[in-house]
């Protein structure tokens, strides 16, 4: 019976004590809120309710859950595709979401963009840009302007494994280190980028070593689906930037569990990654695992999967009502100071 | 027996085939081209039919596979590039305008490349999936720009491309992808680079368009056929523009719109403007009409991109307004 | 007492200095910007006075600084980036169209980021120090593209620029660094992004034109003042252009020239042409003339690179026909 | 006195027995019309014959020069502005280098482009692109073309210490390994880029240590100022990239003795550094010396030197003849294939 630590296989997430009760079971609910919304979002798809490209992060909701989470309220980051649970984590709104996917007037980028490709201001999110490695640099600077003020604040981004392969991420890291900015990289290495496995696209997929030897930047590696183990790792890196460590960086091991989108079943994969990253690595049941272990009564991990669910259909209910974007309205903002 | 049809996307296909078959020096190269077959599936079962050495896939790294095409050029080699998405030519932007532009006049070596760009909007790309960037590359000496608006023009003006020793962007339409079917061309077939197609005769007025706007001025113009008689050129070539044969058409017509997909001040419409109101001026009886969405990113939801994308009732009335003037 | 009188080149340190100084978000970041002043000595003395924090060296690495340079902004700095040539932005050319420009439209974060390019011929640069790559920027929604063409608006506009809220892409014109002298700008001069300026008051013809053509445009109309009455518009934002001044002036003379120093189908060029010719038709009563360089590179050798720019005699001879016609 | 063992302070070369009498006496001939040349265009720009820009590789001579002399006549390659010896070591005219200095219609770019910026497409040289790091994938294609075709041919391509910094370097030595093509690459040491210290624009300015680590390239480390021990380790690993052996790098270490064009006076640099390169590590006289101590007669060395001497000043004379180009070619080869 899942769940049960007796005869799941499921592997606990680590048991680390600085890791508080609450944190956990927060921990267990942002990553199963970006599960079920997701899960959502692909039924929504093949209806023909949501247009154009569905991504998901699944298998890997603990590397942004855990960092996310590892923000402090004046921290800011970059989230990418795979990246949900670090909006969520972040304090953006389910609804919010949705109504990024169903394009609505009253979404983040009010209809403009679709999917993953939207930020959130007030909630220090920058708005994904489609062309890899170009939010690397991004957050550098924000960090600098962070160190040139003295502010105590710490700006964070992910890439992928695929991506590390382009330029501007070289350049991005170079520049943190030289400039010595508080900012955290966290290297999603999901041994895929699309639908070519990491050690086609390069001949050293160990990016921890790359970003440690190359770029001088500490680079922690950690099992991206121990939401724990990533919370520890990304909250230790945050603590050190903070504290004028200069950039820091960790490398998250995952498995992407779909395809590249939803039109692509992702035939090409692994078999033996997906089955072990499936089921004994499943980051979801791994936190789940752990609150049991830790004598969190299963009624209450039961109804924290029954209040997500609930609140992930109460979030879609009210996006789906919210309103159409009005053609009308689409030059307004190509400019913050329109010319009169 | 009807003649077998294929789709805009299998002429594509077809065209990278044949090539490859007859020439040993083409290759494709791009990401996920390989097994994977591209993301819209265009090179599906190239890589088994040619192998590894023939059809690459690369890391993400746009601005290392770019430059390497124009070496593998440089020694002789006809590759053609594929990027995923035409917007992602903002990052190997930087190579394609240097290296690729600026060799041969530079120093005489000829870098024979071909760039794969799949443009445009229609399928709720958003604006980093949608755009039609090719107005970048109007007026870069040294490149030549196609977009191809039929099937046929698909199949024949790759097959120039990756004749032509110069290099070549072939913006190919996703939204013509499995929209437009023809029949299959034959081997042999060619579309010169360079050279415009009058798509459709009339007399009226001249419809100047490139692209997705071939198919939608042609539906548009026969709708009208009874109140005008619409003259429609296909520009095939956008850099360098076939300026004889819209010349002549605007000489005949009096009446020019142009019709793109690009937002207004970008694409090739400001220049085929200027070209007609510099080189036609005697014979224009109305000013120069322009039917393009407006100056932002391309929009996702259905309901902004439908209304951002030209339409049979936004040319309709331009055209309408244009013969009335 | 005369007025002290400084260079282009010193008006754009004075305005990088006075805005530095009265806002602590400025600062400028790039190439050899700090103790070395920069490669045109632009930012000489900047560095001490404000020291490291406010001008960054940094490695080479476009991309990555002009990122870097938008994720300031979006916390709220107001960086000046400077790159060593104009010709280098094809590097960090995908951050500038694609974070710089979209972001507001997008998810309205403004990022404003001015990104100084020293661009223009007549310094035998040859193909990759001498270009004018302004026009890949017109048209690109979310970006605004200004050309000073006199020390006042090299200072006034880029006072303006850094009090922007948009990304601005200045190009400073090498040849007017050290050739163009003025009295000093108070520091309260603002030249309002978005409007051009009459130049020259004039009923015969209209010059459009801007950057290094403003000069050469009031020296042919000051020539040419016996025989005609020549108004020169100097666009100074040439994205969005101030289409209400050009056609304004157009609509009293009747006939229009537009002059650049970026290659015939670059620039800002076929965009104004384009303008007027859909905008003024009724009020034309001749084809609009260009005068631009030819579509190739900047050449290096110097016999090349003059008769490649345009001169008093190629304006001169190109007017006459314009008010012959 | 200059070249005298017993007083001198200069370090000679290292002494590779496996580099012929011959091929030392074409290492000096090529360092030292290096050296000449730059000599004479350094006097030419001050008395305005020479337009534009330039920049010289004194104190770096030997790296192109031992690398230009371990390729074969089929292999090609891309020397950048510090490399005017790989011109020369492939057989490149100085005349036809003068020519282009001096824009006429009959050098290599006809007046087109000025200074380092040409190829020779006949010695199978690219022409210098000014985007650093635009090369690298360049050369990375060419290889490739040699491994899709069996030929037992070799690229190679120069980049500075900073334009190691540039995304197209990290692209392009990537896709190298990722291929496994038969290109090498030198890297040129030369602690500067532009007024910028290499140890202010990285955090680990080792480069072989990084281009092994990261992108899985052997990368010896030499003396870049001892054209032997340069010439030995490029023609190694040109043997080992023709056969077979995949991408190859060489760091050579140098230091940059003017300041970066003819504008610059180099103030900035490390006066230790410009000291010791500029006499004890001198690649001219660490060949001179090298020579005198294989026992060469000076009167031989002498007449290398006078020959070089003689020859550029041919060269010059030749290329000072040559005519003007002409305005109305001007747009002539814009394209290989123009348009009727
Ligand atoms: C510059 C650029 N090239 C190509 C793409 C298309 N693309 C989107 S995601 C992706 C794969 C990314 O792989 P990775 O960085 O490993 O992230 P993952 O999808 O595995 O999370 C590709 C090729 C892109 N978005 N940007
Ligand atoms: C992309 C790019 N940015 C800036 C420049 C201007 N630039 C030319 S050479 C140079 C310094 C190069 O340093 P390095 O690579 O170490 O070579 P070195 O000059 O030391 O030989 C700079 C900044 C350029 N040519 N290309
Ligand atoms: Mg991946
Ligand atoms: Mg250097």
């Amino acid at each position: 019976m899942p769940g049960d630590p007796a005869t799941a296989v499921v592997l606990p997430t680590t048991d680390d004590p600085s890791v508080s009760a609450e944190r956990r079971i927060e921990l267990f609910r942002v990553v199963l809120t970006h599960r079920v919304m997701e899960e959502r979002i692909m039924t929504l798809y093949k209806q023909g309710r949501i247009a154009g490209s569905v991504y998901t992060g699944r298998g890997q909701e603990a590397v942004g859950a855990g960092a996310g989470l590892a923000l402090g309220a004046d921290d800011v980051c970059a989230p990418l595709n795979r990246e949900m649970s670090c909006h969520i984590a972040r304090g953006v709104e389910p609804a919010h979401i949705f109504r990024n996917y169903l394009g609505r007037a009253t979404g983040p980028t009010r209809g403009r963009d679709g999917n993953m490709h939207f930020g959130v201001p007030e909630r220090g999110v920058f708005p994904l840009v489609s062309m890899l490695g170009d939010l690397v640099p991004v957050v550098v600077g924000a960090a600098l302007a962070f160190k040139r003020r003295g502010e105590a604040r710490v700006a964070l981004t992910f890439f992928g494994d695929g991506a590390f392969n382009c330029g501007d991420v070289h350049e991005g890291l170079n520049l943190a280190g030289v400039l010595n900015v508080p900012v955290v990289f966290v290297a999603q290495s999901n041994r895929v980028a699309y639908s070519t496995r990491t050690e086609m696209a390069m001949r050293n997929p160990n990016l921890s070593e790359r970003i440690e030897g190359g770029y001088a930047i500490p680079c922690a590696r950690v099992d991206g689906t121990d939401a724990i183990a990533v919370h520890v790792a990304v909250r230790n890196a945050v603590e050190r930037a903070r504290a004028g460590g200069g950039p820091q960086a960790i490398e998250a091991l995952t498995v992407r569990l779909d395809g590249h989108a939803a039109h692509d079943d992702g035939r090409y994969m692994d078999r033996d990654l997906i089955a072990e990253y499936g089921t004994r690595r499943d980051p979801v049941e791994r936190l789940a695992m752990r609150l049991v272990l830790d004598g969190v009564p299963r009624a209450e991990v039961d109804a924290v999967r029954a209040g997500v669910i609930a609140a992930v259909a109460g979030a879609l209910a009210e996006a789906e009502s919210a309103p159409a974007p009005d053609p009308a309205d689409l030059a307004n903002g190509v400019y913050a100071s329109p010319l009169s | 027996m009807a003649a077998e049809t294929i789709t805009y996307l299998e002429a594509i296909r077809l065209a990278m085939r044949d090539a490859m078959a007859d020439d040993d020096r083409v290759f494709l190269i791009g990401e996920d081209v390989g097994h994977f077959g591209g993301p819209f599936g265009v090179s599906t079962g190239l890589f088994d039919r040619f192998g590894a050495s023939r059809v690459i896939d690369t890391p993400i790294s746009e601005e290392g596979f770019v430059g390497a095409a124009f070496g593998a050029a440089w020694m002789g080699e006809r590759p053609i590039v594929e990027l995923q998405f035409a917007d992602f030519v903002t990052c190997p932007f930087d190579a394609i305008v240097t290296v690729g532009a600026k060799t041969h006049w530079r120093n005489g070596i000829a870098l024979p490349v071909v760039i794969r760009l799949p443009s445009g909007g229609g399928v709720r790309g958003g604006p980093f999936h949608a755009s039609s960037p090719e107005g970048w590359f109007v007026g870069v000496a040294g490149l030549k720009v196609v977009c191809p608006g039929t099937v046929d023009d698909a199949y024949g003006l790759l097959r120039a491309a990756v004749e032509d020793d110069d290099p070549v962007l072939f913006f190919e339409h996703k939204g013509l992808y499995r929209r437009l079917r023809g029949i299959a061309p034959p081997p042999s077939h060619r579309v010169p680079i360079g050279r415009a197609a009058i798509a459709r005769s009339g007399t009226d007025a001249t419809v100047v368009t490139y692209g997705s706007g071939v198919d939608l001025a042609l539906r548009v113009a026969d709708a009208l056929a009874d109140v005008a008689s619409i003259e429609v050129i296909d520009l095939r070539t956008i850099w360098p523009v076939d300026a004889d044969t819209v010349l002549a058409s605007v000489a005949r017509t009096s009446r020019a719109l142009v019709l793109q997909e690009a937002s207004r001040s970008t694409g090739a419409g400001d220049h085929v403007v200027s070209l007609i109101a510099r080189e036609a001026f005697a014979s224009l009886d109305a000013p120069i009409a322009v039917v393009a969405p407006p100056d932002t990113p391309v929009p996702y939801a259905p309901e902004l991109e439908d209304a951002y994308l030209p339409s049979a009732a936004s040319l309709r009335s331009a055209l309408e307004a244009l013969l009335a003037w």
